[in-house]
């Protein structure tokens, strides 16, 4: 059987690959990707705290499920916004997105 | 070391793989699709976890329609094929250092919880988790108004967006 | 049909409320629309209230049609309607007259949807205040009431409307500051504003209870003249009445005749609601100092009405006289509650309230339909205008003779029955009231005097200023008043039976 | 139709009337008063069979005509109000019906009906006069009046007062009757308003008059608390009364009664023109003559008469108010006897005539002379209506007459203007002899001669002789000023042009003389007493009609030659000295009687305006209006304003800005400013370097959390 702390920290390393892609990438749309990262890896969790838990309670998948849903609302404005600012702009790179600075 | 767990260290070590290439890789059609690959993973992860639904809904929606949803942007906003430039920004070990430190302090903080090396039930017979799920979804005593709430956002969500993405300049939408 | 029947009073309170939103939501400009929209919209409450009024049993005791809701739970208030024969006549009187001030309206030409709207919000403010039957929500429609007809002076008054509005708007506040607190002392110790519950528990305190560290007679005393200083600002009292005339002389002419016609009546009602039921004691003890400032108010109103030389205020300062009546009917029945002498005073105090909605009403539309032509309301300016405008002439005469009291209109029922009451119990305050019915009298023919008599004004006879009659609407306006006025003169039991019996019952 | 239903139908017609010209018949003269004359008549006729049905009653006081109904609410009860007919009422009906209907006839003549609309007339002013073309020469003819129809809506409603005031069986409606016909004095008395002399007489009129409604009003309130009730068949029961008589009212030692009967009296004092309150009278001669003589002979004043008559067996109980009442009319009757003598108007002599025989009524009911009150009011309602029409009959003919020479500066009622006119107008002049000889009481034939005996012998038999010398004396003057007027008026010959030219009127006018005239002599001899003279007649039947109506049914007063004598004297002395006197005056310079002090009135005008009026207004406009509300109420209110705004300043001055503003305020934003400023420099608006700020310090403040929460 394979314990609960192997998937959390399967989890947590997922999570923190998908934190170095949004720290470091400049990109907008390679942000974006690993926000999903950090998203599944915050689904992996909900899941197996489910798994691990009494198994009658569905809060953990029904939760999941939502954030599926949040997930595809926030890539969908997410890109929106990448495209929009791309045909302004004419750039997708985060850093050259500064405009609201002082 | 059970079979179950070889597969899921194959199945973490296959994803986790997927999700550094994600990040690093230069071309980012490349990393769309890898992404593809990391999200399978985690696929199979739910489905060692015996989360059929959240298997499938993981295939279909993210891999079916989310990925591809990135594939296209990238196409959208590239301005030739070859990805030039640094990929990465000048801070970028700053974040690979706070990546690190997240990883060591979310693993410090499991290392002190109790519930750490819980294993799990056996799954009862007859349990029918997809069905369980369903009524939980729709039943007003369990997480219907979650629910809603959630699909409301998704439509505000997704007429958002349509607006956003929107190209007044050109005005042909409604034509 | 039901769910109408089963809600009157509801529906009468929030129709015109809700017939305001509805006007936000229509087109702008179009005012022969807002006109036609609020004056047919004010016509449902007038039906309603007229159902309420012949299913009304006068003879059963206690509140009719009452209604209550969830208001605010957590201090014990709800939304509880409910009618009695006294607040019928009241809720009657303010149905009945909205619909004629919004008739008399049809001139305004300026921002008429907002004018609209808020006599209609104002109409709800109103009823809220004669069918509540919690403090709490009769503390709220009162203020209610205020907010739209500080609007009413202030956006299409006349040339000193800042000063004439700010004054109302002051006073009034300034008076139902200390009925504020009143009331939240109510509401504390008792933890309801129900007035059923509150009639009983308050009354229950002894002298010597001890309430918030004095005598709890100590406490109703200051809590009685906070009630009273609110009401008697509103009614207005001497000496708290000098904005009257500023507020009245510069509001437009529908807003001077709910002015008079209802909002007046307020105060009046206060007294008999909360004061007489709430305060039997101080009421008793203090009635010699009411009855004084009742006959100040009929004595000195019908001086410095005399002393006006512009119509609209002399006017005003005819219902400073005419609701010292009242008043003093009231303090009659305060001293001596429970006898004959008492009801007939208090049937003669709510009449008068009645009878002076519509005769004030008339009285300041008609000043209001002079003005219109002429744009002066200075009596001087006028003169001999009886044969260029006969048919006005023959109303403004008709409309003076029964705010005048002369018998066979229904102004004189209503002051004899109070004086009839009050002589037995305030025999001198009664003889020196005398003399402020002698000078309605002088004030009253000085007008017509100043207006209808007398050698013509020539500058109104011919050319551009030339005078015209009155019109059909406008008669329209006055031809309800005045068949009331002649009906309730001539036979007054339909009304007045409905209010002894509730006066019988109540006091 | 039952009796008592015809009741409540006899002051009907004329407010119907009233309605009726007022809404919709107004703009045609001949529809108006076809139906007020229609309706004058109706209400005659249901009075005259009212009145014969009531001769037709054995006992008509105990077992009267009524019925009443609910009408006012009063708690537990209804106070009811109905109709009545009694002896009294029914003679009052009578002359009340008699003379309406007269006055009604007559309105339709005075006001030129059928002649031509005037050249220049006005709305609000008397007609002047219309230029026709006839036979190719023009020539002026008198013109309708213009508010034609209006005159004959007011004199309708004014029918309706009285005819409700008559008939009323409680002092409410009566109440109500008595206020409405102030009303329509008002407006009639200042039916040409355009004139501000008729304006102002008009308000003077009704002001005076309510100065006694107002103390009436308060004698009702009283009545109504100390009985409970205000039908007259309910107070004047033995129990009620006695109780009355007996409980003091806590006023100068009157009983309740007594108190009651004073503050009624009051009214009448203001209605009936008594003095002090008498001013209003003669200045109500500024309306038309119709309108005076219904006002002044047949009802208004006598309203106020009629009043006292129905309270009497309340006022009769308490001899200091019967003791006020005899005093107020016998000096009335002989000061306004004095005036009388002095005026030139021909209105305004016979004005001071009614106000001093209404006197004489008063000081008989003072006297316990009640039939001799109502006697004296039935016939003086007769004669003072045929005088008033008579003299608006020469009034009538001498505006012809000014019309004639176009003259206008020459006044048509002063009768020094006048002379000769018993040839050019004969059936005025007999009508009026007859109604002047009626008034001074000229012995056996006129029916003024055997009212006024009445009360001489009730005055002499009762004892009270200074009220019989002062009434005698009035009496006296009575028959003087009455001759004066007749002899400047009819005898002589012409003093004018316009008298030159003075002509007859209209039947409309002479038909309710002559029949006046007949009334004015007839009627005297239903009240004859029996053992007149010491012979043995006919019972006197008025005495035992009316007297009927009362409880204890007054006594007969045996016969004395002394008041009779008394009588004859000083009607045929005064009436001789007046001929004797004014038959070769020509002139006002030539009278001698015209002594400033009677000629203004005994100044009672200036002195009511130095005494009331003018401090009235004085305390009207300056001490309410100026200094009371807009100086001390308003000037504290307007402290306010100040007070608080200098409250406000001190707080800003010494606490806001010091404080708030320099220290908190500004300190605050000087603060926030420079630390913004340094800090600046990290928003970069990258929104990665953000999340890795946001990182670090959540990494390091969790770590120190971690290291620190963990021991």
């Amino acid at each position: 059987m394979v314990p609960l702390s192997w998937y959390l920290i399967f989890a947590a390393a997922l999570f923190s690959i998908g934190l170095f892609g949004v720290l470091s990438r400049r990109n907008a749309v390679a942000i974006l990707l690993g926000i999903e990262l950090m998203l599944n890896s915050v689904n992996i969790n909900l899941a197996a705290f489910w798994r691990y838990g009494d198994v009658s309670i569905m809060t953990g998948q029904v939760f999941a499920i939502i954030v599926f849903a949040v997930a595809a609302a926030e890539v969908a404005v997410g890109l929106a916004l990448v495209i929009s600012v791309y045909r302004r702009r004419n750039t997708v790179v985060a850093d050259e997105i500064d405009m609201m600075k002082w | 070391m059970t079979g179950e767990q070889i597969v899921f260290l194959l199945v973490a070590l296959f994803t986790l793989g997927s999700g550094l290439m994600v990040v690093t890789t230069r071309n980012l059609v490349h990393a769309a699709l890898w992404l593809v690959s990391t999200l399978f993973g985690v696929a199979v992860t739910y489905a060692l976890l015996s989360a059929s639904f959240l298997a499938v809904v993981q295939v279909v929606v993210y891999i079916g329609a989310i990925a591809i949803l990135f594939i296209f942007a990238v196409m959208l906003t590239r301005k030739d094929m070859r990805d030039q430039g640094a990929q990465q920004n000048p801070n970028w070990w700053v974040g690979a250092l706070l990546s690190v430190l997240t990883f060591i302090g979310l693993f410090f903080l499991l290392q002190g919880w109790s519930g750490m090396s819980t294993t799990a039930t056996a799954i009862p017979t007859g349990f029918d988790a997809i069905s369980e799920l369903g009524t939980a979804l729709v039943s007003p005593d369990a997480f219907v108004l979650p629910f809603e709430v959630a699909s409301v956002l998704l439509v505000a969500a997704l007429v958002g967006a349509v607006y956003v993405a929107f190209n007044p300049r050109k005005g042909d939408f409604g034509k | 049909m039901n769910f109408i029947t089963e809600h009157l009073l509801f529906l009468i309170l929030f129709t015109p409320a809700l017939a305001a939103v509805i006007m936000l939501f229509l087109p702008n400009g179009e005012n022969r629309l807002f006109r036609w929209f609020a004056f047919g919209v004010s016509f449902i409450p007038l039906a309603l209230s007229l159902v309420v009024w012949f299913d009304f049993r006068a003879a059963q005791p206690g509140f009719q049609f009452q209604e209550s809701y969830t208001w605010y739970e957590a201090i014990g208030s709800s939304l509880h309607l409910g009618v009695d024969g006294l607040s019928l006549s009241m809720v009657l009187l303010t149905t009945l007259l909205t619909p004629l001030a919004l008739l008399a309206s049809f001139g305004i030409n300026e921002k008429v949807k907002a004018y609209m709207m808020l006599f209609l919000f104002l109409e709800t403010g109103m009823l809220g205040v004669f069918m509540a039957l919690d403090l709490l929500i009769f503390f709220v429609f009162w203020e209610v009431g205020l907010v739209p007809m500080y609007f009413l002076i202030n956006q299409w008054g006349s040339a000193n409307r800042n000063y004439a509005s700010l004054k109302f708007m002051i006073y009034t506040m300034g008076g139902s500051l200390g009925l504020l607190l009143a009331v939240q002392l109510l509401g504390v110790l008792f933890g309801t504003f129900d007035l059923v519950t509150l009639y009983e528990r308050w009354n229950a305190l002894g002298a010597s209870d001890t309430l918030l560290g004095m005598s709890a007679g100590t406490v109703k005393t200051i809590a009685f003249w906070a009630f009273v200083i609110a009401f008697a600002v509103k009614v207005p009292l001497w000496p708290f009445h000098t904005w009257l005339p500023d507020a009245h002389t510069e509001a437009p002419t529908a807003g001077s005749m709910i002015l008079a016609g209802v909002l007046l009546k307020l105060g009046a009602y206060g007294f008999l609601r909360l004061i007489l039921p709430l305060y039997p004691v101080e009421a008793k003890y203090f009635a010699g100092a009411l009855a004084f400032l009742a006959t100040a108010a009929i004595v000195f109103g019908a001086f410095a009405s005399y002393a006006q030389t512009d119509f609209k205020r002399l006017v005003a300062y005819s219902s400073v006289n005419h609701m010292g009546f009242v008043v003093l009917g009231i303090a009659a029945a305060a001293f001596a509650a429970g006898t004959t002498d008492a009801t007939l005073a208090l049937n003669g105090a709510i009449l008068q309230m009645f009878n002076h909605g519509l005769s004030a009403a008339g009285m300041f539309f008609l000043v209001g339909v002079i003005y219109e032509r002429t744009h002066t309301r200075n009596l001087e300016e006028f003169g001999g205008l009886f044969p260029l405008v006969p048919v006005y002439g023959g109303i403004l005469i008709f409309t003076s003779m029964a705010s005048l009291g002369l018998p066979g209109l229904n102004g004189f029922i209503s002051e004899f029955l109070v004086v009839r009451g009050s002589y037995p119990i305030l025999t001198a305050y009664t003889a020196i009231s005398m003399l402020g019915l002698l000078f309605t009298g002088a004030y009253i023919l000085k007008g017509i005097k100043k207006v209808l008599h007398g050698p013509m004004n020539e500058h109104w006879a011919h050319g551009e200023h030339k005078l015209t009659e009155i019109s059909t609407r406008e008669i329209l306006v006055m031809a309800p008043l005045m068949v009331l006025i002649l009906w309730i003169g001539i036979y007054p039991a339909w009304i007045l039976d409905v209010i002894n019996k509730a006066v019988v019952m109540l006091f | 139709m039952t009796t008592t239903t015809l009741i409540w139908l006899i002051p009907l017609p004329p407010v119907l009337a009233f309605f009726l010209i007022v809404l919709f018949t107004n703009r045609s003269k001949w529809l108006s008063h076809t139906i007020a004359v229609g309706a004058a008549l109706l209400s005659w006729l249901g009075s005259m069979i009212v009145f014969v049905r009531a001769l037709g009653v054995e006992h008509l006081g105990e077992e009267p005509f009524e019925s009443s109904i609910n009408w006012l609410p009063t708690g537990d009860t209804w106070f009811r109000v109905g109709v009545l007919v009694d002896p009294l009422t029914a003679a009052v009906l009578f002359f009340v019906a008699w003379t309406v209907l007269m006055i009604f006839l007559y309105s339709v003549g005075y006001h030129n009906f059928g002649q031509p609309e005037g050249d220049h007339d006005h709305k609000g002013l008397s007609p002047h006069g219309a230029t026709v073309d006839e036979h190719g020469h023009k020539h002026v003819v008198p013109s309708v009046e213009p508010m034609y129809s209006r005159f004959f809506a007011f004199i309708g409603l004014f029918a309706f007062g009285m005819y409700t005031l008559v008939v009323s069986d409680n002092l409410l409606t009566l109440f109500v009757g008595w206020e409405i016909m102030g009303l329509c004095s008002y407006l009639l008395i200042g039916f040409w308003y355009a004139k501000p002399s008729a304006r102002d007489a008009a308000i003077k009129a009704f002001m005076t008059t309510r100065v006694g409604d107002v103390f009436m009003l308060l004698g009702i309130a009283y009545l109504y608390y100390a009985t409970g009730t205000l039908s007259f068949r309910q107070i004047f029961t033995e129990q009620v009364l006695h109780t009355l008589a007996t409980v003091p009212s806590g006023f100068l030692g009157f009983s309740a009664a007594g108190l009651i009967g004073l503050l009624l009296f009051i009214g009448t004092i203001g209605k009936s023109a008594q003095f002090p309150l008498h001013v209003w009278l003669p200045d109500a001669m500024e309306g038309p003559t119709p309108v005076s003589a219904m006002i002044h002979a047949a009802t208004m004043v006598s309203a106020g008469v009629y009043a006292v008559i129905r309270m009497f067996p309340l006022i009769s109980l308490d001899e200091k108010t019967m003791a006020i009442v005899a005093f107020i009319g016998a000096f009335t009757a002989i000061f306004a006897a004095t005036i009388a003598v002095a005026q030139n108007d021909i209105k305004r002599v016979l004005a001071y005539s009614t106000i001093s025989q209404l006197g004489f009524m008063i000081a008989a009911l003072g006297m316990h002379a009640y039939i001799a009150a109502v006697f004296h009011l039935i016939t003086h309602a007769f004669f003072k209506a045929l005088l008033f029409l008579g003299s608006g009959s020469v009034i009538h003919g001498m505006e012809h007459g000014v019309l004639h020479t176009g003259n206008h500066h020459v006044d048509p009622q002063d009768m020094f203007n006048m002379g000769g006119l018993r040839k050019k107008m004969p059936i005025t002049f007999w009508t009026f002899l007859i109604g002047g000889f009626a008034l001074s009481g000229f012995p056996l034939v006129t029916a003024g001669f055997w009212s006024k005996d009445e009360i001489f012998a009730d005055a002499f038999a009762n004892g009270y002789i200074v009220i019989f010398i002062t009434l005698a004396l009035a009496a006296f003057l009575t028959a003087f000023y009455t001759m004066r007027q007749i002899t400047l008026t009819f005898l002589g010959e012409p003093r004018t042009d316009e008298a030159e030219h003075a002509q007859e009127t209209p039947w409309t006018m002479t038909t309710p003389l002559v029949i006046l005239a007949v009334f004015a002599i007839g009627y005297g001899w239903v009240g004859i007493p029996e053992d007149f003279m010491g012979l043995h007649l006919q019972p006197n039947w008025f005495h035992e009609f009316v007297g009927g109506t009362l409880a204890e049914h007054p006594e007969t007063i045996a016969f004395n030659w002394i008041p009779l004598l008394t009588s004859l004297v000083v009607a045929l002395g005064g009436l001789y000295l007046g001929w004797l006197t004014y038959r070769n005056v020509n002139s006002a310079a030539e009278d001698r009687l015209q002594i400033p002090l009677l000629k203004n009135k005994y100044y009672f005008d200036e002195a009511y305006d130095f005494l009331f009026v003018k401090p009235a207004t004085w305390f009207a406009e300056i001490f309410v209006y100026q200094w009371m509300d807009k100086g001390l109420i308003d000037g504290i209110l307007h402290i306010f304003g100040p007070a608080t705004q200098g409250l406000g300043s001190v707080i800003r001055n010494y606490f806001d800005v010091p404080v708030i503003n320099r220290f908190f305020g500004d300190g605050s934003a000087d603060v926030t400013y420079g630390v913004g400023a340094r800090l600046r420099a990290i928003q970069t608006g990258r929104i990665q370097q953000y999340l890795m700020f946001a990182l670090v310090i959540f990494i390091v403040i969790g770590a120190a959390l971690y290291f620190f929460l963990r021991a």
